[in-house]
């Protein structure tokens, strides 16, 4: 019963969190505990392969553990640890860890739940408590975006429900098991259903509505748990939906896995494109986030072992790195009191640790050795280039660019150029924050250079569903296309870097220039003056992209809630009468109903 | 030995007594209700151990029915007994707390209470219609009890359109009456068989219409959202919590147990749904929250109808069990709504949606207590609601709807985006500062642990509910119980 | 217009359909007593004692529903009372009563509440009973509403006679639970058919009704007066 | 000439009449006449049911002489309960519709428009 | 039943049907009152050729008397006559 404890450890921390009311230390101590009991227990007692159920009088609830469960709870269960660090420094009350416990709780009961209803409960838990999460917010505009993602994920919610039901009624089993031997299209419907929640929670297009306000909204410590933890449940659903209940997707309708890479490149490439014109440092990373879970979607689409391999290494690396862009923001956000791009600047100096936190966390969302973007981005190319569709290619390709440069906007705009006034008095980021940036430091290095240690774990969730073609250990790996040794690979980039700066120290012809005196050409300028170059940052791509990308999907949604809005003002319309309508009501249905029954009576 | 039918003796003997006690004291009135009440929820539990298998059987006047009337309660009249008395009992601790002026106000409140419970413990057909009335002309009185033009008019609409309901359904009665020569309903269950189809058709027609009014089945129930709007928030709890509750059960024991799912309860299926419908469209654009809760309260009670009236495609005890999920949740679901949607107005009765803005966070009890209820209506884990909708959909799909539960589900999603619009905005913003007295917030609390209990260990509530449901399930048994050996 | 002409087509059609089902189904005259009708026919005198059938219906064998039916007149006199409580009073003219009206009633009076009397008390025995009773003895306080210009009851009393008579219609009904297990039994002796102290309880609880419908609705009266 | 006919047309007529005005009228005194018109019919209809050709009141003045043909008694006694029902019902209608009339200033129906959003 | 009662009982109707109508037409609420009332008596005097002789002593009383009294008490307040 030990997962039944664990998700009880963190119910009851979150409740007595709840009770211990306005003492903040106490608090923290207590969920810093409570965490730490839980997530003990997990690693030490929770091995794949164990089954738990339980009777609640009609359902009889089953849960199991696999492979992919300890690999995600693992996950989850890291990122919520930066998360407490952060929100240590922020302001929370007692009802902020409830939610957060109890988000928490539902996060890890789906990885264990076996029967679909159960996942159901435990993930609607995870949604329902996170939108509070987002409702608590910091600023005035997030219960909007509360509401949206309620919206949102209910409505997936309700489309996993209802897939549910068809399922049950066509097989007559409630556990997540095979559908595709069922007759008829019903099954890619029932497919088409129960993947619907998890696109909406790995945002994405055209799921992803949500995601950039609720991200950006929430409380900058919790956006690391949203984005880092919580999105992962929409991997781990694709892995359910696409191996577990339709396990023969790739040879019925190979076309839908298409259609998913294809969803997925586009959201890749899009929500980049996003990305490098958002002014906003939280809504930036929103949109980096979602383009890099677009890559996974386009790994779930290839549907080969490698690709699937590079999907599930990239949602690891998604946890590791978005997470620390997240943190670094928030601890950026805890000192200067704003994330808008075009009001920071120069902070290189006064925040070192958070500047290193972020540079490797861009370097390692662009892909770049020896980071952990690497080999799964390295992986996913192959398998692109592999499936021979030069299009998708292209287009993921697309896709890395646009992650160069929202990568450079956002270093550039936080960390170079002029230091604003309000600015000068700035220090490191607190303890917590800095904490957790050298906590995910650690695997954004190790897992670049021996991503085996992972790689292997992954293999042992998917192999059972595919033919193993990729070869590996704990360094290297084989595909067909080739072979790779990330530490050699990661020494050389090294080793490049070094050279050029070398080369640009030496021969580059150089002055120590201050802060303040770049741009001023000419004409000399006093200190109050704010000159930094991020207000039309990418200006002329905004010219170029903007006027194609106004056209939205929201506003087609919009139209729709406009004809649902229309079709209620008419039913409104019937209760509006006066009491004689409303006998008349009565009168025509008494006849209407005598008519129908005619001969009858 | 404590007699049920105590109950409602008493009940009357109390309020028979509040003038009397307002002559010698104008603070005791105040008290007779909980006492009452009180005393009606100890004789109820005296007898919970009594009651099993089939109904238990009260006479009066000493003879045995058919003759003379006679209390019939099973387990599924015994939980309805149980839930309208807790709900009232709470609610007369509210009005404890309340400055009434007038002690008149009590009686027809206790009086309300007593007509509901008479018609969920009674076994003869015209004692359910002079109920019925009770129920129906003392809240009239309750709805217009405020006095201005609001009230009144809700009072006026739902006066008009349930006196012509009641009295179809006493005709309705009187041609069973005339068929069977009988009034008992177990006596008529008996000898239905031998009444002429259309006899049934025309009988059931009416029964429809009388029953539809208080159950708010679709084009009957324009009265709702009128009345709903216009009474004071506690009232509009007692309207959705008991009245409709009551309504319930009377649809329930007059299609099944009596007409034995007889053609009405095909027109219900559908008039279920379409109500369902109807009320969440309705209420998708609403800007007057307490409106929007009537609409919702609608849709709810259709969907109820909806699921109870699958009975007549498939029977299974579940479909029972989950219309008495649906009704709990929605009793205490709705109760809590409308009473912190009036904690969060402090009193103004200013509902709409703009002049809510920001009040949760004054008063942010109220403001969680209006998101706990709105989560249980619309199905949210840990919270009851998540069951009675899992079980409704169950049930629709035993029944072999399989399709219908996307439309449910895709007009619960209109549920969502009200309820959510509402929860956003009233979180959003800066209100002014109402706090709610203790005796208010503490009944709201009661409400929210109840649905909470239920929600995270829903086990003996299940157990309860479908041994109700397997009582009225077994018609056969509650006629013999009655009526003795067949 | 047009809502006239739909309403006449629908009313009517509703009267048709009421019409043409009753008439196939239930000819009139036609229906031999069954059920618990022929029961009340044949043995009601010997159990309960009262020749009017009826009377014995309605106060025992479903005595039940006339306490509630009671319950209904009391809740109809309360709410009004609620209702029409702190009526913001505006003085008119009140047309002066002549003097024949003003003698007449002043004689009236006393025999119409003797009239009630009477036929509370005999309600087992000849057609009337509790209601009607109460009825006109509150008919003639209506007289006396119009006919006096200075009449007015104790409202005091009105109430303090209605809550009693309640409670006491309450009372007898659980003496009958206490004597005989079984609410509102006729547990007084039955005595011979026929004659005034006769059929039971019957007698007590008409003569308890007529006290409460007779209050109750002079009540009624009074407040709508007062207005 | 027909018995059956004239009791039940008659009654029937009362309700749908009842019906009708209540539909139609615009006072909303002349509305709730509509309804105690319908209950009268009602009421008619219900007595109707329970005469037998022939039958006396089922009063037995001359006990232990008992009429083996009597009216069915039980319509009487639910009728009995249903007036004094009706009357009660017509007596709250009035307390408001007098409430109304302070309150709105007028009793056409079509005048209170209070409750629609 | 006697056909002479019959004769009574159809005119009694006629007059019903004409009493109905004039609650109808009637913009006065008073005439329309007391024909509600006429209504009620020859309702009672329908009872009481019906055998039902406490439904016709009750109807008399509380349909005919009563009932209007109210009903003229309430028309006093709430204005004599439509289209106010």
């Amino acid at each position: 019963m030990t997962m039944f404890y664990i998700l009880l450890v963190f119910i009851l921390t979150g409740l007595l969190t709840l009770f211990l009311g306005p003492i903040k230390v106490l608090r923290n101590i207590v969920a810093l505990l409570g965490y730490l009991a839980g997530s003990a227990l997990f690693i030490y007692n929770i091995k794949p392969g164990l089954i738990y159920s339980l009777n609640i009088r009609v359902y009889n609830i089953h849960f199991e553990s696999g492979f992919s469960t300890v690999f995600f709870g693992i996950i989850i269960l890291a990122v919520f640890l930066i998360f407490l660090l952060a929100s240590f420094h922020e302001e929370n009350d007692g009802a902020y860890y409830l939610f957060a416990f109890l988000t928490l709780t539902g996060a890890i009961g789906v990885l264990f739940a076996k029967d679909l209803i159960s996942f159901f409960f435990l993930f609607e838990t995870m949604s329902l408590f996170s939108f509070l999460m987002v409702l608590k917010g910091k600023n005035k505009n997030s219960p909007k975006s509360a509401f949206k993602y309620l919206v949102w994920s209910v409505f997936g919610g309700y489309a996993f429900l209802f897939g549910t039901f068809l399922k049950v009624y066509t097989t007559h089993s409630v556990m997540i098991g095979d559908i595709s031997f069922i007759g008829g299209h019903i099954k890619l419907l029932i497919l088409l259903l129960i993947l619907t929640p998890f696109m909406v929670k790995a945002a994405l297009m055209p799921f992803h509505l949500w995601a950039p306000d609720a991200y950006s909204d929430s409380k900058d410590a919790f956006t690391v748990f949203f984005s880092g933890g919580l999105s992962k449940i929409g991997i781990f659903g694709y892995f359910i939906a696409l191996f577990k209940i339709f396990t023969e997707i790739a040879s019925k309708y190979p076309w839908f896995l298409t259609v998913i890479a294809w969803l997925g490149g586009i959201t890749a490439t899009l929500a980049g494109i996003y990305a490098f014109m958002q002014d906003d440092a939280k809504k930036l990373l929103a949109y980096s986030s979602i383009s890099q879970l677009g890559y996974v979607a386009v790994g779930f689409g290839i549907y080969t072992h490698y690709s699937v391999v590079a999907a599930f290494f990239h949602a690891l690396g998604h946890a590791v790195y978005e997470s620390l862009l997240f943190l670094v923001v928030a601890g950026v956000y805890y000192r200067v009191k704003t994330t808008d791009l075009r009001k920071m600047g120069g902070l290189i100096k006064k925040m070192p640790l958070s500047f290193i936190g972020l540079l490797f966390g861009i370097i390692a969302t662009s892909g770049i050795p020896p980071t952990i973007g690497f080999p799964s981005k390295w992986l996913l190319y192959e398998a692109v280039i592999m499936k021979g569709d030069l299009l998708l290619t292209s287009l993921v390709f697309f896709a890395s660019i646009t992650a160069f440069l929202y990568s450079y906007k956002l270093v550039h705009s936080i960390f170079l150029g002029k230091l604003h006034k309000e600015h000068r008095d700035v220090k490191e980021a607190p303890l917590g924050y800095a904490t957790g940036i050298i906590l995910l430091l650690i695997p954004l290095f190790v897992l670049g250079v021996a991503p085996g240690i992972a790689v292997k774990h992954i293999d042992y969730i998917i192999r059972f569903y595919l033919k193993p073609e990729l070869g590996y250990n704990l360094t290297t790996m084989t595909t067909p296309l080739g072979h790779v040794n990330f530490p050699v690979v990661g020494i050389v980039m090294v080793s490049m870097f070094v050279l050029s700066l070398i080369i640009y120290f030496i021969f580059g012809s150089t002055y120590k220039a201050d802060q303040t005196d770049n741009y001023t050409a000419t004409e000399a300028i006093s200190d109050d003056f704010e000159l930094h170059y991020a207000g039309e940052f990418y200006g002329f791509m905004r010219k170029a992209f903007g006027r194609p990308l106004k056209w939205s999907f929201e506003k087609l949604l919009n139209a729709f809630l406009k004809l649902f809005a229309f079709i209620g003002e008419i039913a409104r319309g019937f209760y509006m009468g006066d009491a004689r309508v409303y006998l008349f009501y009565l009168v025509l249905f008494f006849s209407l109903l005598a008519y129908l029954m005619g001969g009858k009576l | 030995m404590v007699s049920p039918i105590l109950v409602i003796a008493l009940s009357l003997f109390f309020a028979f007594v509040i003038p009397l006690l307002g002559m010698l004291s104008k603070k005791l009135p105040r008290w007779v209700p909980p006492i009452s009440i009180l005393v009606n929820l100890l004789i109820l539990l005296s007898n919970m151990d009594k009651i099993s298998g089939g109904a238990m059987l009260i006479t009066t006047a000493g003879i045995k029915p058919p003759i003379a009337i006679n209390l019939a309660i099973d387990r599924f009249g015994f939980l309805f007994a149980l839930l309208i008395q807790t709900v009232g009992f709470l609610l007369s601790i509210y009005y404890l707390a309340q400055d009434t002026k007038d002690e008149r106000f009590y009686m027809l409140f206790l009086l309300n209470i007593l007509g509901a419970s008479g018609i969920v413990m009674t076994g003869d057909l015209f004692n359910s219609f002079v109920f019925l009335e009770i129920l129906e002309i003392s809240s009239f009185g309750l709805v217009a009890v405020q006095k201005d033009k609001k009230s009144l008019e809700g009072a006026f609409k739902y006066m008009m359109i349930g006196a012509i309901g009641s009295s179809l359904y006493l005709l309705g009665i009187i041609v069973l009456y005339l068929s069977t020569g009988s009034l008992n309903m177990a006596d008529i269950a008996r000898l239905m068989p031998n009444i002429p189809d259309s006899i049934k058709l025309f009988a059931g027609l009416l029964f429809l219409i009388g029953i539809g009014v208080e159950v708010e089945l679709f084009p009957l129930n324009a009265w709702a959202p009128d009345a709903y709007e216009g009474a004071q928030d506690s009232i509009s709890t007692q309207l959705s919590s008991i009245i409709s509750k009551a309504g319930i059960y009377l649809a329930a024991r007059i299609f099944f147990t009596i007409f034995n799912g007889f053609y009405a309860l095909e027109v219900v299926l559908y008039l279920g749904i379409i109500t369902f419908i109807i009320a969440e469209l309705a209420a998708l654009m609403q800007k007057n929250v307490k409106r929007m809760l009537a609409y919702s309260s609608i849709g709810q009670m259709g969907l109820l109808l909806f699921v109870f009236a699958l009975i007549s495609k498939r029977a299974d005890i579940f479909i029972f069990t989950t219309i008495i999920l649906l009704a709990l949740n929605h009793a205490f679901g709705k109760g809590l709504l409308f009473l912190s949607l009036g904690a969060l107005t402090g009193g103004t009765r200013e509902y709409y949606i703009d002049s809510l803005k920001g009040s949760g966070k004054s008063n942010v009890l109220a403001g969680l207590l209006f998101t706990m209820g709105a989560f249980t209506i619309l199905g949210m884990p840990f919270f009851f609601g998540f069951w009675s909708k899992i079980s409704a959909l169950i049930s629709i799909m035993k029944a072999g709807y399989v399709y219908l539960i996307g439309l449910v589900l895709l007009v619960s999603l209109f549920e969502i985006y009200y309820y959510g619009r509402v929860i956003v905005n009233i979180f959003s913003g800066e209100g002014k500062a109402q706090k709610t007295g203790f005796i208010y917030a503490s009944i709201m609390v009661i409400f929210a642990l109840f649905i909470i209990a239920f929600g995270v260990w829903p086990h003996p509530v299940f157990s309860f509910a479908h041994k109700a449901a397997v009582a009225l399930f077994e018609r056969t048994t509650y006629i013999t119980s009655i009526m003795g050996g067949m | 217009m047009i809502r006239k002409i739909v309403a006449f087509i629908f009313a009517f059609y509703f009267g048709f359909i009421l019409y043409s089902f009753i008439y196939t189904h239930f000819p009139f005259g036609e229906r031999p007593l069954k059920g618990v009708a022929a029961h009340y026919v044949e043995k009601g005198v010997q159990e309960e004692g009262a020749t009017n059938i009826v009377t014995s219906i309605v106060t025992l064998y479903r005595g039940f529903d006339t306490l509630g039916e009671v319950t209904v007149l009391f809740l109809a006199a309360t709410g009004l009372g609620l209702l029409l409580a702190g009526w913001k009073e505006e003085e008119k003219e009140k047309p002066e009563p002549t003097l024949i009206m003003e003698t007449t009633t002043k004689y009236l009076f006393p025999l119409v509440l003797l009239f009630g009397s009477y036929i509370f008390i005999h309600g087992h025995l000849t057609p009337g009973g509790g209601f009607p009773a109460g009825v006109v003895i509150a008919t003639g306080y209506f007289m006396m509403f119009i006919a006096q210009k200075e009449f007015k009851p104790s409202e005091y009393l009105l109430s303090a006679t209605e809550s009693f008579a309640g409670t006491l219609y309450v009372i007898t009904g659980l003496l009958g639970l206490a004597l005989a297990f079984s609410f509102l039994a006729n547990v007084a002796p039955l005595g011979v058919p026929n004659t005034v102290f006769s059929a039971g309880i019957i007698p007590i609880i008409y003569i308890i009704i007529g006290f409460k419908v007779g209050s109750e609705m002079t009540g009624i009266l009074q407040h709508m007066k007062e207005v | 000439m027909n018995a059956g006919h004239l009791f039940y047309g008659s009654s029937v007529f009362l309700m749908v009449m009842g019906v009708f005005i209540a539909l139609t009228g615009k006072h909303l005194i002349k509305i709730l006449l509509g309804i105690d018109l319908f209950d009268v019919g009602l009421n008619l209809l219900i007595i109707s049911f329970g005469y037998v050709n022939g039958g006396t009141a089922p009063i037995f003045s001359r006990y232990p002489h008992v009429f083996k043909n009597v009216v069915d008694p039980v319509p009487q006694a639910l009728v009995l309960t249903a007036i004094v029902i009706g009357v009660a019902e017509i007596a709250m209608g009035l307390a408001i519709v007098m409430r109304i009339k302070e309150k709105f200033g007028t009793c056409n129906i079509s005048k209170l428009k209070e409750l629609k959003w | 039943m006697h056909s002479l009662i019959l004769f009574m009982v159809l005119g009694l109707s006629l007059v019903l049907v004409v009493a109905t109508l004039v609650i109808w037409l009637s913009k006065d609420l008073l005439v329309a009152i007391l024909a509600s009332a006429i209504v009620s008596l020859i309702a009672s005097i329908f009872f009481l050729v019906l055998q039902a002789p406490d439904v016709a002593i009750t109807e008399a009383a509380i349909g005919a008397g009563l009932t209007t009294g109210i009903l003229l008490y309430a028309m006093k307040i709430a204005g004599r006559y439509e289209d106010d």
